[in-house]
């Protein structure tokens, strides 16, 4: 494994001032990502760590190197006017807390974060060798059918990459995924892995064989990975909120598009795949969509777009 | 910060009576209708609720129901009187004891709590089979402290089609209650839900209207914090236990919880105004 | 464009028959309860309900409550018993006829409308009575269809704590209620809400369960409009008439009006959800 | 009166398209403006419109020249789900008629446009001389409290003046004043009125005086009307949809920030204020606020947050 390391993250600064340069980058290894398929109690930050720091014992006894919980894993989802009450800025002895569990296991988890400014966003944050290092605000809040996080949120306004042990790595909150722009920046923005919190709720009975959701987000998981030959680490909850179901089903999909592992539907979990980043390598030997990519064409007719639209 | 002493739940009564006399007319006549039914139990609140119906409809578009059970303290159907006396709506008394009894002496073991919570669905029933006879709608009496503590009975006295005082706290209520003519006998007398004898709302709840409006005001309406309310001079234990009643009784002020497996869920992903196409 | 003839609403019982159990468990356990009491009236829906809560909390958390009026068809009876039997759950009958007929002794010109809805709104008051006895929650056992249609009696039959079946429609309710074995006998018969004698569900609403639910189903959860529903097929008149009784319902389907004046309203502004803190 | 006009918009093209050279731009002139205080039935379209055709005719009978209906005119404000059952495309019949009904009185209108791409704007209409002229998407779509704006609705990306038989002029919706960037941009871009329909829902009632929200408000309005030194006319509803009531209080405030006429609060009304343009000129003789200003600076600091911001 590549040992050398980013910097802390300089509480609260951004997490964009994150170096692009890092030494061993492009190195390839083999870790065990572990999905920690949890049921958050809905605004008790109390009970949620506490299954935060079981799922962590857990991933030790089974030598996981990075963890990923669900999207809003310590405070759960439908919290509407609880949002201020739970919101943690980084600097809270929360956040303290989980930088000292990730001196010797790397993880995910996600929360309600509080801005100096005292904005509110869905966040998660990615902790390693006992220091926050990168934190991605969602920036696609679904605010339509079950969903009302625009009227509870902040907006973030940054899809980024950043590096870690594993390499370059990229985080996007549920929503996020659904518009492939954001896949596409963590793409080109170089990560071999794209490590996605959910909370996804359950509906469509309609399939013979699952939730029609589930059939929808398998689909996205795989259609990233092989296209852009990437891992994609999703991470579900599960549990009940005010009759709204989360189906779980956490995976890890490969560069190849198959299935590394595969969490249960609709029922606590707790899922490891050992995976090889060399496997990124190996397959774009053949998929040379990266390489061929045009960023500038891209780039200059979004920008004739926008200066269309807004002229 | 705000210290407790200072909170002021004053309110303009010559504007909010406009605001809730608009309600109700505007509400009532929006759905076709042109009367309501009121359980008149001879408080407060149902006094206000039924002033603010007159006002709004005429007298002669407000029916007072008037249900009192055999325990009942015979003061309160003295005031209820006093209130369609004084409006001279058209009313009807409906004894609930036979219906009543007719239950628990099957159940002689029932304890008060039980007793007065089935009391307070058998006058909901009655108010709609009244509403439906009168082809009105049923007006609410539940303030906004009721509401909040959740200290009420659901879908009993906390059932209505629409409801003119369910944002305005007790204390409020007292204000308007004034203002609008409400008997001074009426507004002075000590609350009480009269589900038993003597029973006293501030003695039930352990503390006074005056003191838990100031609190759930600066709770509720301005989003202060328990932490917040502690160091304005509130009492932590108070606090503490009216923040949990206001959370542990949310299920009262939300329809029931519908399992979701469809794409398009009743009051979920399938919304409309109560008011759709009026 | 899609054809009326070819909707299919067929679920895969097994996965909502997982989603719906869990739902129960799940929300039950949330509130700190173990158990639910479940009015039986001999009909799919209810029994439905009963079988998804056994299976979620164990026959021995589960009681059935019978409610029969005089006039209430006796196969009724039987076959709620048939539930309780097969399922083996605690059980109670408790005849509303005299608290029923206490009320209609003043009122003897009272039509069916009205008793059907003073009984449905009796057995409400007598399940959250029982489940006050029994430290339960009050399962609801409304379908889709009904709680769209407005079918049913507000405060009554409607009012329940948690609703395993409400986001399916009545056509669907039968293939899970087949699947999860109720009773051949219950799943077959013709629906009736048995308020008064040889009353059938269809005969009264003028049109079958398959094809408004099919309409339903277009119309609401695949959001076609009615100009779109007469072009796939269905009758203009039929498709009006269940667009406007939808429109015309949705008082059921949300909660009482209050008139807003303060700066934070119940519903409107403090916003949390029922599972608050759970 | 300048009898220039711009060209009807070609529908649906979009507004901004009508070109800022304008003869006899900065004649003054003399004009008598309505305030339609309506209450809409929610969804509607059919009652709604007869509504609107009543205040027609009323405003002809009163000489007015320039007629505004409130946020919302035609449709009622919450209507949830109802959003794309009452929108209207830009060549819609019911948009037609309206246009026709513009020959000898100028107007604007609230309601819900579909856009050629099937979203929904919270948008109103200027018609002027038989012909749609502008039309104004709100941008700021609140969504909080007792708002879900967002929820229903897209977000215009545009505030824009327009020239019209009575100068230029700018429509802002609602929540849209309450981001003085909004007003600023209408003020720089040559506005000099400010047409402002809305559905502000009443609340606060501990101010011996009037609801709380209308005292904001009318602050708001005068801050404006006085600051930038034009005309800002307020349109704003009664009635009561599900409990919310709509306080009304419509009213023009001159560049002098006095009140020039004030409808009733909470009841329907129809008011006229017979203004001069000519103010904006005299009261600009004292005000050098516009002269001052530094659209360069303001300009570049912005560009400087920004480049800051998304860095």
């Amino acid at each position: 494994m590549a040992r050398h390391m980013s910097p802390a993250l300089p509480l609260p600064a951004a997490a964009h001032l994150l170096s692009a340069e890092y030494p061993g980058e492009g190195s390839t290894m083999k870790l065990r990502v572990g999905l920690a398929q949890i049921t958050p109690a809905l605004g008790r930050l109390d009970r949620n760590l506490e299954l935060c720091l079981e799922a962590l014992a857990k991933a030790r006894q089974e030598q996981v190197d990075l963890l990923l919980f669900p999207e809003l894993s310590l405070t759960g989802y439908y919290l509407k006017d609880l949002v201020p009450t739970v919101a943690q800025r980084r600097d809270s002895p929360l956040l303290r807390r989980l930088a000292d569990e990730s001196r010797d296991l790397s993880f995910v988890v996600g929360l309600v974060e509080e801005s100096p400014e005292h904005l509110y966003y869905n966040a998660c944050c990615y902790f390693e060798e006992g220091a926050l290092r990168h934190v991605h605000r969602k920036v696609y809040l679904p605010t339509y059918g079950i969903f009302d996080e625009h009227r509870y949120l902040a907006r973030g306004d940054r899809v980024r990459t950043f590096d870690t042990k594993f390499g370059r790595l990229a985080m996007l909150l549920c929503e996020d995924l659904w518009h492939p722009s954001a896949a596409y920046l963590a793409w080109v923005g170089g990560a071999r892995m794209i490590l996605a919190p959910s909370s996804s709720p359950g509906r469509g009975v309609g399939d013979p064989e699952r939730l029609g959701i589930s059939s929808t987000w398998e689909a996205i998981n795989r259609f990233y990975a092989k296209m852009f030959s990437l891992f994609v680490c999703f991470a579900n909850r599960v549990g009940y909120e005010d009759g709204i179901n989360f189906w779980g089903g956490s995976e890890v999909v490969g560069p190849d598009g198959g299935t590394v592992v595969k969490a249960e539907y609709l029922q606590d979990d707790f899922a490891v795949a050992a995976i090889d980043t060399a496997e990124v390598r190996r397959l774009r030997f053949f998929n040379t969509l990266l390489r061929d990519e045009d960023l500038a064409l891209t780039l200059r007719e979004l920008q004739r777009l926008a200066g269309e639209r807004y002229a | 910060m705000i210290r407790a002493t200072e909170v002021n739940l004053t309110i303009n009564t010559a504007l909010v009576e406009k605001l809730l006399v608009g309600f109700v007319a505007n509400e009532v006549r929006k759905v076709g209708m042109e009367r309501v039914v009121v359980g008149i139990s001879g408080g407060i609140d149902s006094a206000l609720s039924t002033y603010i119906a007159a006002a709004a409809l005429g007298r002669e578009n407000v029916v007072g129901i008037l249900m009192p059970y055999k325990t009942s303290n015979p003061e309160s159907k003295e005031d209820a009187l006093r209130v369609v006396g004084d409006l001279g709506i058209e009313h009807r008394v409906i004894d609930i004891t036979p219906m009543i009894d007719a239950y628990f002496g099957a159940f002689p073991e029932a304890d008060q709590m039980r007793r007065g919570n089935k009391m307070a669905r058998e006058r909901m029933t009655i108010l709609y089979d009244q509403s439906a006879v009168a082809r009105a709608l049923v007006l609410g009496t539940s303030n906004k402290t009721e509401l909040l503590l959740g200290y009420g009975t659901l879908y009993g006295d906390m059932a209505s089609a629409l409801n003119p005082i369910g944002d305005i706290y007790k204390t409020q209520v007292r204000q308007l209650a004034k203002a609008m003519g409400v008997p001074a006998p009426i507004v002075a007398k000590t609350p009480s839900a009269d589900l038993w004898l003597g029973q006293s709302d501030e003695a039930e709840l352990g503390f006074t209207y005056d003191e838990v409006d100031r609190l759930l005001y600066l709770y509720v309406d301005q989003r202060y914090s328990s932490e917040d309310l502690v160091e304005a001079g509130f009492d932590a234990l108070f606090v503490a236990r009216v923040a949990e009643r206001v959370r542990a009784n949310q299920f009262k002020r939300r329809p029931p919880l519908i399992a979701k497996v469809s794409e398009r869920t009743i009051d979920r992903d399938f919304r409309y105004a109560r008011d759709w196409g009026r």
